[in-house]
């Protein structure tokens, strides 16, 4: 199946694009879809265990996505 | 009823406290973030602010809920700016108002407090050295600098 | 410089907000306090403020700068209405900027409460059956109807 | 020597007048000008230990007055 990841601010900096599609098992999870991120230019900079979620919702790593899920990798927030 | 927005046009704080006054409350209090001209040392000199947007919206939306039922008022409002920002310009803004005042304050206390911890929002600051960073407030000695 | 004034014209919350905010500051609270539709379960249709207006200035401008030292803070202003105001109407304003939020907010709660506690003003309610009452906090029940 | 009573808010009301001269012996204090209203009309309908300021200062009622002073009988406040 596919999901979409989506990056943002430093961590759209690090990989240097703000999105980006993964191909997973069925089944897979958060942190699956973090493990795919691994080879990637740039991914050394995020970090091991970042804020994540899913289809705009808060996620834990052990969530199961299904395809068409949108994964937000969140770096750490700083509004207000 | 409570509502919360995000905005890439300047905020209008004299508009949300009108908003949320009325006859049945006693007290309003408005918060209102600005951008400072020195983070942690650093002089500044504007600051860029980006979201995840339907996310932020979203959480935003809650939290002003959360703190409606939490606080016991429907007249709460909240609303972030995006974009490029410069000095002394507000970045958030929050209106609440209640029949009573200790409740309104701990409302909007709540609130920005909430935002801090949750809304997916980022700032990256522009300082006088034409560098920009982006800000990450887990970092250690970050938390004193900040509004 | 803290600043305190009573008024017997309208307060302009936003002018005071204004007032405080600067590119040093990374938060404003502000507080309105309004009159209320309802004072103790009785419906009341305006109030009435008087002062011994010398002694109450002083006061203010005490409570103040009072608060500027504790908390830190140059940037906080004071304003008390006085006259017979309508339902809605804004009876006391307190603007304070801080570079940090805790402090904004903390001080400009400790300001009302000082208000409340230690200036000499008054207020009589009207109530729709036409009777005017001298407001007496200090009677027992008055505390949990009032903002 | 003599000093001024004023009288505000619902204690105005309860003596018919928001100022009054009185006429007390030298060293006399707040409580003695308190006293001295004692036999007034209305003057039942103040409390036995009211707030007072003295020249628009909070004043103890074992304060001693000097000739002039401005002495002010203070309801509770209502501000806010």
């Amino acid at each position: 199946m596919t999901i979409t990841v989506l990056l943002f601010a430093s961590y759209a900096d690090a990989l240097g694009r703000s999105a980006l599609e993964l191909s997973l098992p069925q089944g897979a999870t958060v942190a699956d879809a973090m493990a795919g991120l691994a080879g990637m230019p740039g991914s050394d900079r995020l970090p091991p265990s970042p804020l994540v979620a899913v289809n705009e919702r808060w996620a834990a790593r052990d969530q199961v996505l299904r395809a068409g899920d949108q994964v937000a990798i969140i770096p750490p927030v700083a509004g207000g | 009823m409570t509502r919360a927005a995000l905005r890439d046009q300047p905020l209008d704080a004299g508009a949300m406290l009108a908003e949320v006054s009325s006859s049945t409350n006693g007290a309003a209090v408005l918060f209102v973030g600005t951008v400072r001209d020195i983070s942690e040392g650093r002089a500044v000199t504007g600051i860029d602010y980006t979201a995840y947007e339907a996310m932020a919206v979203r959480e935003l939306e809650s939290i002003a809920a959360e703190a409606g039922a939490r606080f016991g008022t429907e007249d709460l409002v909240v609303e972030h700016r995006l974009g490029t920002l410069g000095l002394g310009e507000a970045s958030v803004v929050i209106a609440c108002a209640h029949p009573h005042r200790a409740q309104a304050f701990e409302a909007a206390r709540w609130v920005i407090e909430e935002i801090k911890r949750r809304v997916p929002i980022w700032k990256r600051e522009h300082y006088v050295d034409g560098t920009r960073e982006w800000v990450d407030p887990t970092r250690a000695g970050m938390e004193a600098g900040r509004s």
